[in-house]
């Protein structure tokens, strides 16, 4: 038998994996993809102290040391079901079914979707699916592209893709649908991307700054916002303008775009056709659950970490026996935070199999630390309520009774 | 709180709750349905979808099946939604000598009792599939035997119903029931307030006995489990449902000659091509209480049984698997009947795994029980509440 | 390596030089490098289109690129719904483009 | 190949249309709306629409997101073949 089984290789899974292992327990980490790193792989972005932040370079970093470990990191293979049995974890893959001691969902998170008239057409992709194209297997996704969908994640894969060279022609917001609703609307989207200073170009922060201190204000802050978009790194981002449809015969050729109102509506006297031979769709991300839904494990719903997420306290520990989470699947954050929950858990995991060891618990409490600070000083911040999503689910594992199932 | 009034309260809102409230409003009469959950939430959504005689015990229970294809076929014509129904026949695989013998005397059988049944030789087998073993010895065929969605089914009827006047109250559970021994109605609580019936009918499927209990009543219905595969899109296999032979010993509790956990399981090959080009692949039987959690070993057999008839299919890709519960009685047929010791309260629950097939007759025969109708569509002795009178503990 | 390809990067670098591999798809010759998946392949080599939708006919293409939406699946060999987005190709692989299955039970087609 | 209907399901391609229509007629909960249209019936198992046809059954019934997940999960929650599934394993 394993003592821990990892489902995920990416900056949480490979930290836990790294943890556990340091405290001498046999480690093996799964992972559907052909190399390890998960998200970490492709993010590329400056820091506010001029140096980059290369995923890939993390990545490596992490996967070094796991081998140093003795960690088993089994990449290409899908961990298709689990299951409690009396004393261990069953983990039924398409290379075999593996018991162990505890197990760590790791699994990260999948892309929202904005559904638009035309997103099957071959040429259009999820922006995630673009940033692993460009970065990770250094293949062009196209010539010249568009980007539909204005968050904090598509800026900052737009930004990449720029960096390799392939150009972005425009951002815009999705046409509004009953769906894509709350991404097409201007305001909301402006308020946003506002929290992202350091992503936001200066002339948006000065007018957002100015308009946006003011409820009253906000809407004219839209009002205003300019026609032909502002410039990001010299690419229009249109807060103004939405994507009606994806156009193609056989593959993307471009999008038909309008000019929309306040509230996101278009005016279709102003429709034009965009040429394009590629589409990025960004909707954002959402913890992917799956493996902890069939597990049994009690769920919250909590807006502020992306969706639905397995109950679990502070130390990344369920109300199951032997389950534990860490990473995006237990909310939406950035790599680094993903990475010291990742250490989180791999504490946890250690006191409960190796029971007795006082320092780790002190550890255990450091790693409890490092999260928040982490969290404290991120720059890339998915929700700007995450604190209270953690505080939510947190006590929710407090009410939660251990579910005998 | 509310409270409301109702010539007939139909508990259940599954496959036979829909039928009964579809030829209940249609005959005129003033119908409730009530269920805890959504419509087909349960076990009518967790299974396959067919109305077969091929598996039912010659006589009787091939008789109400054949019956019930015939409402199913009129049903398909005079409901607005359609429920993916065809009408291609079924057959019954064979894998050994014995199993063939056998399958001849139940061929003889079911055309004394009047059904379409042929025997299928091994070049027959060979012509329905491609796929199949080359091992297969034959089989036999029903010609009468007809497939449908099992929810989109009972949706269809619920529309129905509506459209006639039944009333549908959904995320209802039934809370309490008593009855007024003066008035003689029964007062049915529920979260949405208080329900006065004429009559009831228990249509609670695995339920029906908690139901059932609430007015003293011993039901003998137990949860038996089923596992079904459901296969990805992929060339057609075959156009119709195939079962193996095993199955009726699966089903009526006989020894077979197959490997311990096959056995223990209950598992015998049963496939369903849907309209969608879907593949729904069964089947299993077990008594483990009310989960519904899917066991993968139990999967696991089913998926080898199914390589074993179908050797071909081994690189078809399954896309999710399910399970639901079964209500299964001793005798293997169902209780639609009115209670004696309760006057104008009914029973029409316990089919086990031919609940869809039996949805359609047991519709149309509580219609006419409600009604005191003397002639009925089948005759009622065999599937009479009271025949369990003497049955004091189930024996599975 | 191709023109598909970002050999130059300017935080990344330059892309080291890898082995060639040959494979098919749909019975074309094509190139990729050591290690990479069939949806990069297929994509530096300017394939966009990889399957098309079983019963509409629709064309598709990669989506999500991590294994998720299961949009670029194709077959390899005898292998049906290989995700080519997470499958490394090998040297002489043959990769073919998903197609319209018959749909014998829908209403208003023969059976 | 133009089409102007919003797909959601892109697996079993059920649009945008279909699934308001049947959430308004009906009323129902996601796993309903589901079972009536196919929308997240396909191979990826809905994890490219289950959170579209989630937010289309609140907006159409106003209901609020409910903490049990409505679309459940199904094992296998990946596609693997008959072959892997029956495989005789010794752990």
């Amino acid at each position: 038998m394993i003592d821990v089984i990892i489902v995920g290789a990416g900056p949480a899974g490979l930290s836990a994996a790294n943890v556990c292992a340091k405290n001498g327990l046999k480690v093996k980490v799964v992972d559907e993809f052909m190399k390890a790193g998960g998200r970490l792989l492709g993010q590329l972005h400056e820091e506010p102290d001029g140096t980059w932040w290369n995923g890939i370079e993390e990545a490596k970093k992490l996967s070094e040391d796991a081998q140093e470990l003795n960690v088993a990191v089994e990449c290409g293979v899908s961990v298709h079901n689990i299951k409690q049995e009396k004393s261990y974890w069953k983990v039924y893959t398409t290379k075999g079914d593996f018991k162990t001691r505890a197990l760590l969902l790791a699994t990260g998170a999948a892309e929202t979707s904005l559904p638009i008239p035309g997103w099957t057409l071959p040429g259009v992709m999820s922006i995630g699916a673009a940033q692993v194209m460009t970065n990770v297997h250094r293949v062009r996704v196209g010539e010249r592209g568009v980007v539909i969908g204005i968050n904090i994640l598509s800026a900052a894969i737009t930004r990449e893709l720029q960096l390799a060279g392939i150009e972005v022609s425009s951002m815009y917001l999705p046409g509004k649908n009953i769906v894509t609703e709350d991404a097409a609307k201007p305001l909301s989207t402006m308020k946003s991307m506002l929290k992202v200073a350091s992503l936001a170009p200066s002339k948006l922060i000065r007018l957002g700054s100015y308009f946006m201190k003011y409820e009253s204000l906000q809407s004219l802050a839209v009002r205003f916002y300019p026609k032909n978009g502002m410039k990001v790194w010299g690419m229009p981002v249109h807060l103004r303008k939405a994507v009606l449809e994806i156009v193609g015969d056989k593959k993307v050729e471009g999008v038909k775009v309008a000019q929309v109102d306040v509230n996101g509506e278009p005016i279709l006297s102003t429709e034009k056709f965009v040429p394009a031979d590629f589409v990025c769709i960004a909707g954002g991300l959402y913890p992917l659950v799956e493996l902890a839904a069939i597990s049994g494990c009690p769920f919250q719903y909590i807006a502020e970490l992306g969706g639905h997420v397995p109950v679990h306290n502070e130390n990344m520990k369920t109300p199951i026996d032997g389950l534990y989470v860490a990473g995006n699947i237990t909310g939406i954050e950035s790599a680094k935070v993903a990475m010291k929950q990742g250490a989180v858990a791999g504490y946890s995991i250690s006191m409960d199999l190796l029971k007795t060891d006082v320092n780790i618990e002190d550890q255990l409490q450091q790693a409890i630390n490092h999260v928040k600070q982490t969290r404290n000083q991120a720059t890339i911040q998915f929700h700007p309520d995450i604190h209270s999503g953690r505080e939510k689910i947190h006590a929710s594992f407090k009410n939660t009774l251990r579910t005998d199932i | 709180m509310d409270s409301r009034n109702t010539e007939v309260l139909i508990i259940g809102g599954g496959v036979i709750g829909a039928a009964i409230a579809y030829y209940t409003a249609k005959s005129g009469m003033e119908v409730t349905v009530i269920d805890k959950g959504d419509i087909a939430s349960g076990t009518s959504s967790r299974c396959d979808g067919n109305i077969l005689a091929i598996d039912k015990e010659p006589g009787f229970d091939s008789q109400m099946s054949l019956e019930s294809q015939k409402l199913v076929d009129q049903l398909s014509k005079e409901l607005d939604l359609d429920f993916e129904y065809r009408a291609p026949g079924s057959i019954l695989v064979c894998e050994s000598e014995d199993e063939m013998i056998a399958a001849e005397s139940w061929v003889e059988r079911q055309k004394k009792a009047g059904l379409s049944f042929k025997m299928l030789d091994r070049n027959d087998i060979k012509q329905e599939s491609p796929y199949f073993a080359d091992d297969l010895l034959g089989g036999l065929e029903c010609e009468t035997d007809s497939t449908i969605n099992p929810y989109l089914f009972t949706y269809s009827l619920f529309h129905g119903a509506t459209k006639y006047g039944a009333k549908v109250m959904l995320r209802c559970e039934v809370e309490g029931m008593s009855r007024d021994s003066v008035t003689g109605l029964f007062k049915v609580n529920t979260p949405k307030g208080e329900i006065i019936a004429k009559k009831v009918v228990n249509a609670g499927g695995i339920w029906a006995p908690y139901i059932g209990n609430m007015l003293g009543l011993d039901i003998p219905i137990k949860p038996r489990k089923g596992h079904i595969i459901v296969a990805s899109r992929d060339m057609p296999v075959g156009m119709r449902k195939v079962m193996e032979f095993g199955y009726l010993m699966s089903k009526f509790g006989k020894e077979r000659t197959v490997d311990e956990e096959t056995d223990k399981y209950g598992v015998a090959l049963v496939f369903e091509p849907t309209e969608s080009q879907n593949f729904l692949i069964g089947s299993s039987r077990q008594f483990v209480g009310f989960d519904t959690r899917v066991d993968m070993d139990v999967v696991n057999c089913i998926a080898r049984r199914t390589i074993r008839f179908y050797p071909k299919i081994a690189d078809f890709i399954i896309i999710r698997t399910y399970s639901g519960l079964r209500p299964w009685t001793p005798d293997h047929l169902p209780i639609v009947s009115p209670v004696e010791e309760i006057p104008n309260y009914y029973i029409a629950a316990g089919h086990e795994g031919d609940g869809i097939s039996l949805a359609a007759i047991t519709g149309k025969l509580m219609t006419e029980l409600l009604q005191d109708q003397i002639n009925t569509i089948i005759p009622t002795d065999p599937i009479r509440y009271s025949r369990f009178k003497n049955v004091s503990t189930i024996q599975t | 390596m191709s023109k598909g390809r970002i050999i130059d990067h300017p935080i990344l670098g330059r892309l080291d030089e890898r082995e060639e591999v040959h494979f098919t798809f749909d019975e074309n010759k094509l190139i990729g490098y050591e290690g990479e998946t069939i949806a990069a392949a297929l994509l530096a080599n300017g394939e966009r289109v990889l399957r098309c939708h079983e019963e509409t006919g629709k064309l598709r293409g990669i989506y999500c690129n991590i294994g998720h939406c299961m949009e670029c699946r194709v077959n390899v060999g005898n292998q049906k719904s290989v995700r080519a987005c997470l499958t490394v190709i090998q040297e002489g692989m043959e990769v073919k483009s998903g197609r319209k299955l018959p749909t014998p039970f829908k209403k208003g087609e023969t059976q | 190949m133009r089409d102007h209907k919003t797909i959601i399901c892109r697996c079993e391609e059920v649009s945008l249309e279909d699934l308001v229509r049947t959430a308004e007629s009906y009323r129902c909960s996601s796993r309903e709306l589901k079972l009536r249209t196919r929308a997240g019936m396909g191979q990826c198992g809905g994890r490219t629409c289950r959170a579209l046809v989630d937010s289309i059954t609140q907006k159409c019934t106003n209901d609020s997101t409910p903490h049990d997940i409505p679309l459940g999960y199904q094992a296998p929650i990946r596609p693997i073949t008959f072959s892997i599934m029956g495989e005789k394993k010794d752990e």
